[in-house]
């Protein structure tokens, strides 16, 4: 039963991917329809019209990613509530291996994220897609590979040998690069897309080795034989390594995460959101998957690794993402951070589980997912929000948006929630994955380990930079794209989006960031069930999960009362609001802005993005490679006063030249070494060839 | 009864925060030689303003108008957490030290907005010095204040207090480390010299007034109360977390009173000790913030580091 | 082994397999192509009286018709073929500078060594006349591969190429009392449609580089000038 | 043994046929007919092999096991489909001028000529027949590839012909001692019969056979492009019309293997050593690694993926030689699927080519707004070629990487870089061609599109299941080659 749904949620992906195919096939299909509907019926026809089909199938094809959507929740929910684990086998795949699927608590806590995610998605898209020219951005491609993208990232879920579990990673991984280089006509986004498949592909081949090795220690590539495997602890390190590799490099750490800024930004915002929000979550899945579930003994080496990975990606995340003048490139750039924070996570709780604290590991595993959800939830928002803005302003430079708070109120209300949640301030849902992180990194004090004692305390400060980074990060976002005076045309010609269904989707997620926040005990319950499969151990203080408090240790050790604190806000706020417009002959005076007196503000005298950076950009000066210019136009005699200043600033990421174009000047000279070979000239070849013989006959006598 | 001492405990907050201001003022002003205003003075002013009729740039949008309420309810929150007179809130149950922060971030973020909001240089230069300082800031304080967490193994502050207290007098590296640290921070975060000055009316070396400067009226009121919270706030938080002694445990008036006289003792002295700083130091550059708030992190840092290696060490 | 113990047929095999050898050799050092089809005409000779010597004494009656085959092709067909080839493109007056002769020469020496130090595992279960055999035919074959290394002309490609050839056939007749009549038909059958296409070919190269020369032949190259 | 008559029978008819009326008009559909019956000829045998397993005939000359039955039928279904795709293609060519009556003719007969070698390799019982089948085929691709008759062209086939007819020498040397080997112990005229020879391995010379077996890879491996013994591939490729290349990357090259571990099953059976594995595997990996350079220098598009081909020849190599029920079941399945893909691959690699004039990649861009049906397909088989699921090349590497992390853990590392190297200089390539804006003056060309989808879908199914007969040869193969079965 719960397993149909699942399949249900499958299928219906599918099936919107293959209903995509259709457009442009209304001929076809009114073919079919005389030759099988003897009765023609209006509505069909209706459909069928030459102006109405496009739009129709669009609806269509949403609707099916909708309903797997609504079906990938309902899975997920019930199998967290029933808390059960459904095995299956499908006969597909090789001779001796069919398909094996298997549905518990954890792959139900992803279902539950990419089905919320692929709802608003759903709901979101097709008054999104409809400005694409049919010509030069076929809808069938856009659709097919949703569908495929979507069906790929619910079979990983769904794998239960590594057989399957590859395919449906790479299903994923090439549907969404096609995603990726949707509108390749601008070669930025082909190079994003190649980039990405790169990556892609020699992550997969890393997942396939850690696969390899538990399964050269076992029988059979089954989840179940390759969790039996008995290996020592260098293999299993090294499995480890591999896997870490592989699942990061999908995650996006630093210092392999530069994929991620460039392909996620060029794909229609939708997209993005999924990939983003959700695709994201699918390695940290594996990876989870990986080393909590199939590695049968974690090493707490391993859990220091993820801490330092965290640490660095987290603070790398934000920082890069703090001088991204595009906002989505920002976006992704802050997708690594809370992959990051992730990571953290995750390696305090192995840390706690190989030093026999598994109640505390319970604790940080669960700090981790539920940050997996939170983040699905804003960044989900916070994309689908600038897909807004950029279909109102045709603009996704910061620096050329402003002051569409007046223009589009609604979309700056939900955005400004994601802001806040995503900045982790209270009452928000990001603030409560937060302060579980920190109540994990404070138990510190049961460890015996003095290195542990002391790195772990430093990685929650640098938590806690990266909290106050990124709410930095995101007053500019919200200050320079919302707030002040419209800084380019566009943005003063634009209005509020008219589509419901785009209101709707952002609306829903905003909704459900606030809710989460004040009531996270609901989701921490349904996580709750997921350690207990997981790891056999639960909190430490389960009956500290009512709707009203939040104490997962013990009560006098932390608690936390979302419910009581809005109460408290809502009192303080109205008290001194009524105190202060008692008297209604005070009302607001409306003034121009002071201007000291000089006049003539213009919006070009706002602060920018890298105005508004400059200072983290003086602090924090070697986190990047910057190179900023200022150029000044002299005139007059002696060409000595100035006409003009020409200020130009552009910021690279130090992987590029550490890590990445290394690689490519390697590859690029050993290839042309390698071109020697083919000299041309005949009798060279047959050198070899004679060469090769008199060795092979010296080899083997 | 315990909620009500909590709201005792606020309004007490919220009424003597212009009180604390104003003596700081005198003290400055004796140690300056200079004629002191009334010690409340500061009261004058909120008075005046908040029956003033407020004036809005035609460029502001709501957040401009509802952000003052925003970040004085934020403060007041934060006010309802920490222990003035008496510990053993239920309060700070709800809403352990972590929130606290969380709160001081919500307030900042929203003044920061409002700043942006109206679109001049000078709100845009405010906020992101703001921003800057207090990302800085916010670990700093966290280790110090870890270091007490973890020393009495809880976030709730209040529990933490009566744990400290119950040790009686003992003398930890690591509060000194954590103590300083707080100080620094203190003083960062509340915009005091050296790092901003609250009375200059130069724009450029503006940071807090910076992002205001479009307020008037009751919004300005708010905004001027909630910051004199802020640092009655912080204030009450390194007295009573590092010298607990005198607080009040059990709700006796006897106790309270006494509760009550201690903590406006520890919070004169302190200020004395602020301005006497004040009026030494010189406010620095702008970029040189970042040494002294890494000294800060650095200070809150060995604090931790001591507790862990020297105090809890197995 | 003694050569005195042995019966006359394996002295008549032996020493014909050191007249190969040699004719290998004479072809290794030649410059002047149509000394080397001769001389290439004289190795088919050789190897067609073997062959003939074979199928005498084992009378194996299907090692006459590869006897006359080799007659017919390699030792008229060919280098008929290849002569009016050199005649065609006048190419009999000048010789071909072979770089480093002497080595080349001690490199064949050494190749003959290598061969009998490679087969010499064989020798426990065989006679050492096949050894000897065997040495001999695969040196010429390396022998030929040498002399296609060491040549620039296209014939005296085709020369080296045939060789190998001889080589083969030598060790098949030799070593193996002939091989099986079908495949001995198939090899004949594509050495000679190799022949003619290789007439074929020295048209085409002609046609297109004006030259026979195969250093010529070398647009299709992937290093970076 | 009627169907491999018949087969060997049509495809000579084929030869003498289309020799002699090679330029007619409607040839091409001819040509596909002749195929389409051999098509039949192998299907009616494979289900004769289905019902009654291995045949052997009356007179020993044929032999059909579940080694080579799919071998043939593949052979037989890429000649069609190929066919297919060379009617229209010629056609063109022949419109553009390139071609004349004669070369039409010749190219047709020689095409038929070069099945008739194909079959006859694989269905042959007969070491030595083998061999004149292997160099049938050369002969008869020689003058294909340059058929065209510009100096490159004719360059290329020069060295295509010199280089595999010294190769292929050597292998006869090889065939003459594994003769000479098997004489000591069985009579003069069955002693090359493989069906003897494999009865008898344990018995032969094993000092005899390891000599043979280096000859043997040397000679054939010159065929498969062996890296250091590739050099003609990539020109012989790159110069012939486009459905040489095709049946050339397809077949030859897969027939060549298929030699090589025939052999190789012999001298494991003589020598109980690993040795032939050790040397299979290290010239696999050197081809593969080379080759994945390869690509990245790459200008040609027809030179692009011959070298691909090596690379993946390579792989296969490498699997064979590591051996075990895995790494062999999986090159038999990478044997299939590459062969397929392979010359889907070339097709639209053909028509794209006449899409822009020209084989440079760099004047070759944005097939896909030019003619959607062929950017598609070059992009689809690039993908499936590089080995991403569902496509069946990701099943065979995925069984290799294990196969060989399991046996030889550290040889992982280099097949990772290859296939890493590989992808990457495949995609730089073709990422611009078929993507981006359309080019002004290039225009869409009659294709006939059809082989592609069917190779695709093919590979698709073989990535998603495999069907059981296949299943079945596939793991009795893999007994008869490593003497374990997968399943």
């Amino acid at each position: 039963m719960i397993l149909l749904l699942a399949y249900c949620a499958v299928l219906f992906s599918f099936t919107s991917g293959l209903l995509a195919l259709l457009s442009n096939q209304q001929q076809f299909l009114l073919a079919l329809q005389h030759r099988f509907l003897k009765t023609p019926s209006a509505f069909i026809d209706h459909c069928l019209e030459e102006h109405h089909y496009p739009n129709f199938l669009r609806q269509v094809v949403f609707i099916a990613l909708g309903l797997s959507g609504g079906f990938a929740v309902l899975a997920g929910l019930s199998v967290l509530i029933s808390n059960t684990v459904v095995t299956d086998q499908i006969g597909l795949g090789l001779p001796w291996l069919p398909w094996h699927i298997r549905f518990d608590a954890l792959s139900g806590f992803f279902f539950l994220i990419i089905g919320i995610a692929v709802g608003a998605v759903s709901l979101y898209g097709p008054g999104y897609v409809h400005h694409y020219k049919e010509k030069d951005h076929p809808f069938a491609v856009l659709g097919l590979f949703t569908g495929l993208f979507v069906t790929g990232m619910l079979l990983v879920l769904l794998a239960d040998d590594a057989f399957v579990f590859m395919i449906a990673w790479e299903l994923m991984s090439v549907a969404s690069y096609f995603l990726v280089a949707f509108q390749h006509e601008n070669s930025a986004n082909r190079r994003a897309a190649f980039l990405y498949l790169l990556m892609a592909e020699v992550g997969a081949l890393a997942i396939i080795l850690a696969f390899g090795v538990l399964a050269s220690f076992s029988d059979g590539f089954t989840f179940d034989a390759l969790r039996h495997a008995q290996l020592s602890t260098t293999w299993a390190s090294i499995a480890f390594g591999l896997a870490v590799l592989g699942f990061g490099m999908k995650a996006g750490i630093v210092p392999i995460h530069v994929w991620l800024p460039e392909a996620h930004p060029v794909a229609p915002s939708h997209i993005s959101a999924l990939m983003s929000g959700v695709m994201l979550k699918v390695a940290i899945y594996g990876l989870i998957r990986f080393s909590f579930d199939l590695l049968d003994k974690i090493q707490w080496q391993w859990g220091v690794v993820l801490l330092v990975i965290g640490t660095i990606s987290a603070l790398g995340g934000i920082l890069y993402a703090m001088m991204q003048p595009n906002l989505k490139r920002l976006l992704a750039y802050s997708s690594v951070e809370n992959i990051g924070i992730i990571f953290m996570v995750l390696g305090l709780a192995m840390i706690f589980l190989d030093n026999g604290h598994p109640e505390l590991a319970a604790l940080g595993f669960l700090a981790a997912l539920f940050h997996a959800f939170n983040h699905a939830l804003f960044k989900n928002l916070l994309f689908l929000g600038a897909g807004m803005i950029h279909q109102q302003t045709h603009e996704l430079n910061i620096d050329m948006l402003g002051g569409l708070i007046k223009k589009m109120p609604q979309t700056s209300m939900v955005f400004l929630v994601g802001c806040m949640s995503i900045s982790s301030l209270p009452l928000f849902n990001g603030f409560v994955s937060e302060w579980l992180a920190f109540q994990t990194a404070l138990q510190v004090d049961v460890l015996d380990n003095g290195v542990l004692r002391s790195l772990i305390p430093v990685s929650a400060a640098a938590l806690a930079l990266t909290a106050a980074l990124a709410a930095a990060c995101f007053v500019k976002v919200f200050g320079l794209t919302f707030l002040g005076v419209p800084r380019s045309r566009h943005s003063e010609k634009a209005h509020e989006v008219k589509d419901k269904g785009m209101i709707a989707a952002t609306t829903l997620l905003a909704g459900m960031c606030f809710l989460v926040g004040i009531f996270p005990s609901v989701i921490i319950r349904l996580i709750n069930r997921v350690t207990g499969q997981l790891l056999n151990q639960t909190l430490a203080n389960n009956n500290g999960l009512s709707w009203l408090w939040l104490a997962p240790v013990a009560p006098e050790q932390a608690s936390y009362s979302p419910p009581l604190v809005l109460i408290g806000a809502l009192i303080a706020g109205c008290v001194c609001y009524w105190y202060l417009r008692r008297d209604p002959d005070k009302a607001i005076r409306i003034g121009e802005t002071w201007d000291c007196g000089f006049g003539g503000l213009t919006p070009r005298m706002q602060y920018t993005s890298s105005a508004f950076t400059m200072p983290f950009r003086r602090i924090f000066a070697k986190a990047w490679i910057i190179d900023e210019q200022v150029n000044k136009d002299m005139q007059g005699a002696m060409d000595q006063d100035v006409a003009a200043v020409h200020y130009a600033l552009h910021i690279q990421d130090h992987s590029w030249p550490w890590v990445y174009q290394p690689l490519e000047r390697g590859v690029n000279n050993l290839s042309k070494q390698v071109g020697r070979i083919q000299t041309g000239n005949i009798r060279t070849y047959l050198g070899y060839s004679f060469v090769t013989l008199l060795v092979l006959l010296w080899v083997i006598s | 009864m315990n909620w009500l001492i909590a709201i005792l405990q606020t309004t007490l907050f919220v009424a003597l925060a212009p009180l604390l201001a104003g003596w700081l003022k005198v003290c400055k002003c004796y140690l300056q030689n200079r004629q002191p205003p009334s010690l409340l003075q500061p009261y004058r002013d909120l008075l005046k303003l908040t029956n003033k009729q407020p004036v809005v740039s035609e460029q502001a949008s709501w957040l401009f108008i509802k952000a003052p309420y925003i970040i004085f309810s934020a403060t007041v929150l934060a006010a309802t957490v920490v222990p003035l007179i008496a510990v053993d809130l239920p309060t700070s149950a709800s809403a352990d030290v972590i929130v606290m922060v969380g709160f001081f971030a919500f307030a900042r973020f929203f003044l920061a907005l409002a700043g942006l909001d109206v679109g001049t240089a000078f709100g845009g230069m405010g906020s992101s010095r703001e921003m800057t300082i207090s990302s800085l800031a916010e670990p700093a304080m966290l280790m110090a204040i870890f270091t007490l967490t973890m020393t009495a193994s809880t976030t709730n502050l209040s529990l933490a207090i009566s744990h400290v207290l119950e040790q009686g007098l003992v003398l930890r590296p690591s509060f000194v480390f954590a103590l300083f640290a707080l100080i620094l921070v203190a003083v960062a975060e509340t915009g005091r010299i050296p790092v901003d000055n609250p009375t200059t009316h130069l724009e450029l070396t503006m940071i807090h007034e910076a992002m205001i400067l479009e307020y008037s009226g009751r919004h300005l009121a708010l905004i001027e109360w909630a910051s004199q919270l802020k640092l009655m706030l912080y204030g009450v938080l390194c007295a009573n977390i590092f010298f607990p002694w005198g607080i009040a445990q059990t709700f006796s008036l006897h106790d309270l009173g006494y509760g009550l006289l201690a903590i406006i003792g520890k919070l004169m002295v302190l200020s004395i000790i602020l301005g006497i700083a004040e009026t030494l130091v010189a406010k620095m550059r702008l970029f040189r913030v970042q040494e002294y708030l890494g000294f800060a992190y650095l200070l809150g840092l060995l604090g931790m580091l001591s507790h862990i290696i020297l105090e809890a060490s197995r | 082994m003694n050569i005195e113990s042995q019966d006359l047929y394996t002295q008549i095999i032996l020493s014909m397999a050191a007249l190969v050898g040699l004719t290998s050799f004479l072809m290794l050092g030649q410059g002047r192509l149509l000394r080397l089809i001769f001389v290439f005409a004289i190795q088919g000779l050789l190897l067609t009286l073997t062959t003939a010597v074979a199928a005498y004494s084992l009378d194996n009656h299907h090692l006459y018709i590869s006897a006359v085959l080799t007659l017919a092709l390699k030792v008229i067909f060919i280098p008929w073929m290849l002569r009016n080839e050199v005649l065609k493109s006048n190419l009999h007056r000048d010789v071909e500078a072979l770089g480093n002769q002497t080595a080349i020469m001690l490199g064949g020496a050494s190749l003959m060594v290598f061969s009998y130090y490679v087969l010499h595992p064989i020798v426990q279960t065989t006679s050492p006349v096949m050894l000897n055999a065997l040495a001999v035919s695969l040196s010429v074959v390396l022998l030929g591969m040498l002399l296609m290394i060491s040549h620039k002309q296209a014939i005296a490609h085709v020369v080296g190429f045939m060789s190998i050839e001889n080589g083969l056939f030598f060790a098949a007749i030799v070593a193996t009392k002939g091989m099986p009549m079908v495949v001995e038909l198939g090899i004949a059958f594509d050495v000679l449609v190799a022949a003619v296409l290789f007439g074929i070919f020295f048209f085409h190269i002609r046609s297109s580089i004006d030259s026979l020369d195969v250093d010529l032949m070398n647009k299709l190259n992937e290093v970076d000038k | 043994m009627i169907p491999v008559y018949l087969l060997l029978s049509i495809a000579f008819v084929g030869i003498v046929f289309f020799a002699l009326s090679g330029h007619k008009a409607e040839i091409g559909k001819i040509n596909v007919w002749f195929n389409s019956v051999s098509l039949f000829a192998t299907i009616w045998l494979a289900i004769n092999v289905l019902n009654n397993g291995t045949i052997l005939s009356a007179d020993k000359a044929f032999l059909i096991d579940s080694f080579n039955v799919y071998l043939i039928v593949l052979t037989a279904f890429v000649g069609l489909t190929t066919s297919i795709f060379s009617n229209p293609y010629m056609a063109h060519e022949k419109e553009l001028g390139k071609l004349t009556d004669k070369r039409l003719k010749l190219y047709y007969s020689m095409y038929q000529g070069f099945m008739l070698a194909m079959y006859l390799v694989l269905t042959t019982n007969n070491m030595g027949v083998m061999w004149v089948g292997m160099e049938a085929a050369t002969l008869a691709t020689v003058l294909l590839v340059s058929l065209y008759r510009t100096p490159e062209s004719i360059e290329a086939a020069w060295k295509y012909f010199i280089l595999c007819g010294v190769g292929i020498a050597q292998a006869l040397f090889g065939t003459i001692l594994l003769y000479y080997a098997a004489v000591q112990i069985g009579d003069g005229e069955n002693a090359l019969l493989w069906s003897e020879l494999f009865q008898h391995a344990s018995q032969l010379n094993p000092e005899v056979l390891q000599i043979a077996f280096v000859f043997m890879l040397i000679g054939y491996g010159t065929k498969i492009g062996l890296v250091p013994l590739h050099n003609w591939l990539p020109d012989a490729h790159s110069e012939g019309p486009t459905p040489m290349s095709a049946v050339l990357s397809g077949l030859l090259l897969n027939d060549a293997l298929y030699a090589v571990v025939r052999n190789k099953m012999l001298v494991d059976g003589a020598t109980h050593s690993d040795m032939a594995g050790h040397l299979m595997m290290g010239f696999g990996l050197l081809s593969f690694l080379v080759g994945a350079l390869f690509l990245h220098r790459q200008k040609d598009i027809k030179r692009l993926f011959s070298y691909s081909s090596i690379e993946h020849m390579g792989l296969m190599t490498f699997a064979f030689g590591v051996g075990g029920a895995l790494a062999t079941f999986a090159a038999l399945l990478h044997m299939t699927v590459h062969s397929l893909t392979k010359s889907a691959i070339f097709v639209t690699v053909g028509h794209a080519t006449q899409v822009a004039g020209t084989q440079r990649m760099d004047k070759i861009r944005g097939l896909i707004k030019t003619q959607p049906k062929i950017g598609w397909g070059l992009l689809i088989g690039t993908i499936s070629i590089a080995g991403f699921p569902p496509f069946g090349v990701f099943t065979s590497e995925f069984l290799v990487l294990l196969a060989t992390m399991h046996s030889y853990p550290w040889l992982t590392l280099p097949l990772l870089l290859g296939i890493g190297i590989a992808f990457a200089g495949l995609f730089r390539h073709i990422q611009p061609m078929v993507y981006g804006e359309k080019p002004e003056g290039q225009q869409p060309v009659k294709a006939n599109l059809l082989p592609v989808i069917i190779h695709l879908a093919l590979v698709l199914w073989l990535g998603l299941a495999i069907p059981g007969f296949l299943a079945h040869w596939f793991s009795q193969a893999t007994f008869l080659i490593s003497g374990s079965s997968p399943l």
